[in-house]
């Protein structure tokens, strides 16, 4: 079952560590700064939005599967970062 | 899409690993997303007392340990790609290079703790901090059972009890490590970072 | 029947129906205390009806399991029980301490029951469902020791299988908790907290491992289905059922004196409570459709479907409509409350045994199932009595609903008693539907006494 | 790769999964004792209300009312009762039981002596003042 495999010098999954450890950095830069608001509320929660999706397809490889499953996972981040951002949104007048 | 993290490129039924583990990890996610929103809606109760206890966190020690943590995710990506060629001792290796970074994540995360508990601060010390608390913990004791369920897959992959053709052990414990990485992903700002 | 031993069974089945009937009675007796305040006072107050009802529903609950795992645990194992002798005196002494411990209740005042038993020397009673006095207590341990040590023998001479296994975790785990009851802390909240670790720990929490393993064994025997994937999503199933329940408890923490954070574990925990009843539902149906046999005994295949959707209605929804703190709040101690604990207990728990009864017996009397008339007659007893269940849980509902708004909502909140009053309706209701679930029960006894006829030749 | 769903790694699921939340349930329950004491203001119970506890339980008062919403919903809500009535009121209704009044709802006579009707109250007063959160029962009705 083993398809010839072709040597690269980085592996995809090498990328997707790179980026999410600078998206990491990036919320924390944020972070430092003391910002706050609603924008960046909503970048900080995108980014780790984002990372879900990242780690979800990509470390934990469902991105090869059915999208029942993926839907499971998008569905559960969307639910909760929405839900987050409502009740956020709550307090901003 | 480039992919050598697997031997083929078809799509499959069920996702990596033993069906029953992604019922357990399903579960899981259900509850920290229940206790994420709870959060969420208890600040927009109280603001101002969230925003004021959020400054007292270490934030860079959080911000280590999700570096930390997707660090050790990535070692389980290679563990399950080293064990796909059927190399059960760099799988082994990989495996080992992961709990040690679950290991440097609890390290940090107890002076963390320790930090907290010396000032005084308790579950019962206000509603941030039983979140705070709540929610680290219980996150903690996630990776301990992570780092648990390596244990057993690096033990049996060092045995060579996995092969290129079976390693649906290695694919399940992989499964639960990075839902353990996912979660803190979240965790991190939302308790650390967003004001 | 395959192993002779299983018809220890039989007398734990005969007693639990005997004292079921019991627990419907003196019901009766107090749904009607509750229109007609007076009725049977002083000779039966209703503290003493409540402990009779609640105490012979755990016997008789008990008697089942015990009589479950004599016929499952030989089977299972495929070898004889360890010791059929050892069954049949412990059944004699629980059935005899039992019936003591009602006449103690109903012939003396409790505080002289106490003060007879010894309660001084340990005080454990007058504590809801652990009314039962020092010596019964201590009779209650001995038995389920003897018990355990019997069945988990037979186990361990025998073939392990999952649900086995299962089975003696939910029993073990049953005898465990139990222990709890022996422990009276001098300051109420402790008592409390402690309290809940028998009675929380028990029903939504081990005895559930029982009901699963019970259930996954009549389906297996009366679907034929594989059973790799019968257990396996037993596994699954408990597992949920821990996962939740075990910090589930702390929906009881709320607001008895405990620590605040109590309202967002349990909140959030009992919240996802309803899941793995919602899964043995669609497991129960999933695996009768994919039948590979058709069983003889309809009644216990409707038995055990039902079990599924009464345990997920009374268990799943109806705990989840006030577990979440906010609301109960507003519910907690009310008839909302009631009404939950009726149609959980006689979905999950009653009919499990019943489903059990209904498979077991016919097999325990010489037949793989009764004769289509007989069934006919219980099928018909298993509508009463769950739709009666069902009406009587609406209308402690309403009741509730009632309730809290004149009691707690508003700025001029009734009395406790005048509130009750406004309430009378509901109550007569429930009275009535009562009635209707005796006859139910009625006719599933003398669904067993039907005649022969075109029984089904024994397996 | 075909599916994999093995009863093993179930029974793994169910036995980790147990022995986890288990783990989890006992350190909120250590951090709970600790603070109970506070909380109920442990140092007001006294041997009185020690012992009127033994009078609430040797009397199975939990088969009528409810006692901080627990038990029986027959009778009223008793956990705020010193609140609601006083202790003397509480004395004086015990004392005059049973009503009689027919058709109503009747509360045994107990037969309690002065020192056990004091016990009693005093275990209720200790009851009426631990810190329920968001000071339950919803209002002074119970």
């Amino acid at each position: 079952m083993d398809t010839p495999h072709k040597p690269h010098f980085i592996r995809p999954c090498t990328f997707i560590w790179l980026a999410l450890m600078l998206l990491t950095g990036s919320t924390y830069a944020i972070g430092e700064a003391g910002l706050g608001g609603l924008a960046i509320m909503l970048i900080v929660l995108g980014t780790a939005a984002l990372k879900v999706q990242m780690v979800a397809n990509y470390f934990m490889g469902l991105r090869r599967t059915r999208w029942l499953w993926r839907g499971i996972v998008l569905g559960w981040l969307l639910l909760v970062t929405g839900l987050i951002t409502i009740a956020y949104l709550t307090t901003v007048k | 899409m480039i992919n050598n993290t697997s031997t083929s490129h078809e799509i499959h039924a069920t996702p990596p690993g033993d069906l029953a583990i992604w019922f357990f990890i399903f579960a899981e996610l259900l509850a920290f997303g229940v206790f994420f929103v709870a959060y969420a809606f208890a600040r927009a109760h109280n603001v101002a007392l969230f925003d004021e206890s959020q400054q007292h966190l270490n934030r860079t020690s959080g911000a280590i340990n999700t570096l930390v943590l997707i660090t050790s995710s990535y070692f389980m990506v290679r563990a399950v790609a080293a064990i796909k060629q059927g190399l059960s001792r760099e799988c082994a290796r990989w495996i080992a290079a992961a709990i040690g970074m679950g290991g440097v994540f609890l390290v940090i995360k107890l002076f963390e703790f320790h930090a907290k508990f010396s000032a005084g601060i308790s579950l019962s010390t206000n509603t941030f901090y039983m979140f705070y608390l709540s929610l680290t913990i219980f996150h903690f004791m996630h990776v301990i059972l992570g780092m648990v369920i390596l244990a057993a897959v690096m033990l049996k992959a060092r045995g060579g009890g996995y092969s290129a053709e079976n390693h649906t052990g290695v694919e399940t414990g992989a499964s639960y490590w990075h839902m353990v990485d996912l979660l803190w992903i979240i965790l991190f700002p939302l308790v650390y970072v967003i004001h | 029947m395959q192993y002779k031993s299983q018809a220890v069974a039989k007398p734990y089945f005969i007693a639990a129906i005997g004292l079921f009937v019991g627990q419907i009675l003196f019901g009766l007796i107090m749904g009607y205390q509750y229109v007609v305040g007076d009725f049977l006072f002083p000779a039966i107050p209703f503290n003493v009806a409540r402990m009779v009802h609640t105490n012979l529903l755990i016997v008789w609950i008990l008697f089942g399991f015990m009589g479950a795992a004599y016929y499952l645990i030989p089977e299972e194992a495929e070898t004889e029980l360890f010791s059929p002798k050892l069954a049949w005196i412990m059944f004699w002494i629980f059935l005899v301490a039992g019936a003591l411990t009602i006449v103690g209740y109903l012939a003396v005042p409790y505080a002289t029951l106490a003060k007879m038993t010894g309660n001084d020397i340990l005080a454990t009673m007058g504590r809801e469902f652990l009314e039962q006095p020092l010596p019964t207590k201590v009779g209650i341990v001995i038995v389920a020791l003897a018990f355990l040590f019997n069945i988990s023998m037979t186990v361990l001479k025998g073939r392990k299988t999952s649900i086995s296994l299962v089975l003696l975790l939910g029993l073990w785990g049953l005898a465990i908790f139990f222990l709890f009851s022996f422990y009276n802390p001098s300051n109420l909240v402790m008592d409390k907290y402690f309290w809940w670790w028998t009675v929380h720990l028990w029903v939504e929490g081990v005895w559930e491992l029982i009901l699963g393993a019970m259930l996954a064994f009549v389906l297996i025997k009366i679907t034929g289905v594989d059973r790799e994937v019968i257990e396996k999503w037993l596994y699954i199933i408990i597992a949920m059922t821990l996962i939740t329940g075990i910090i589930g408890t702390g929906h009881h923490y709320f607001w008895i004196g405990t620590p605040e954070y109590w309202q967002w574990f349990g909140s959030v925990f009992s919240a996802l409570e309803p899941i793995p009843f919602f899964m043995m539902t669609v497991f129960a149906f999933n695996m009768v459709n994919r039948r590979r046999r058709e069983h003889p005994n309809k009644a216990a295949t409707l038995w055990a479907l039902g079990t599924s959707v009464m345990a997920f209605l009374g268990a799943g929804v109806w705990g989840f409509l006030h577990t979440l703190s906010p609301v109960n709040f507003y519910t907690h101690g009310t008839q909302i409350t009631a009404a939950h604990g009726h149609l959980s207990f006689y979905g999950a728990y009653a009919m499990v045994n019943l489903t059990m009864i209904s498979y077991a017996m016919p097999m325990l009397r010489g037949r793989s199932a009764n004769s289509g008339s007989a069934q006919i007659m219980e099928m018909w007893s298993f509508w009463l009595m769950t739709v009666s269940m069902v009406f009587i849980t609406l209308f402690l509902t309403a009741a509730g609903i009632l309730q809290i708004w004149l009691q707690r909502m508003g700025t001029t909140p009734l009395g406790f008693m005048a509130a009750q009053d406004q309430v009378m309706l509901f109550y007569w209701l429930r009275e009535i539907t009562g009635f209707v679930f005796l006859i139910g029960l009625v006719l599933y006894i003398w669904s067993f006494f039907c005649k022969k006829g075109t029984a089904q030749a024994a397996a | 790769m075909s599916e994999t769903f093995t009863k093993s790694m179930a029974r793994n699921i169910f036995y980790g999964g147990a022995v986890f939340f288990f783990l989890l349930f006992l350190a909120l329950t250590f951090d709970t004792v600790q603070s109970v004491p506070k909380r109920s203001h442990s140092e007001g119970v006294t041997d009185s209300v020690i012992r009127g506890k033994h009078i609430w339980e040797t009397r199975d008062c939990i088969g009528c009312h409810t006692l901080l919403g627990e038990g029986a919903y027959f009778a009223p809500e008793l956990g705020n009762v010193y609140k609601r009535r006083g202790g003397e009121f509480i004395k004086a209704w015990i004392r005059a039981q049973p009503t009689g009044a027919p058709g109503r709802r009747q509360m045994p006579q107990f037969n309690l002596t002065d020192q056990q009707l004091d016990d009693l109250v005093n275990f209720l007063k200790w009851t009426s003042e631990i810190n329920t959160t968001r000071n339950w029962p919803p209002n002074i009705e119970g």
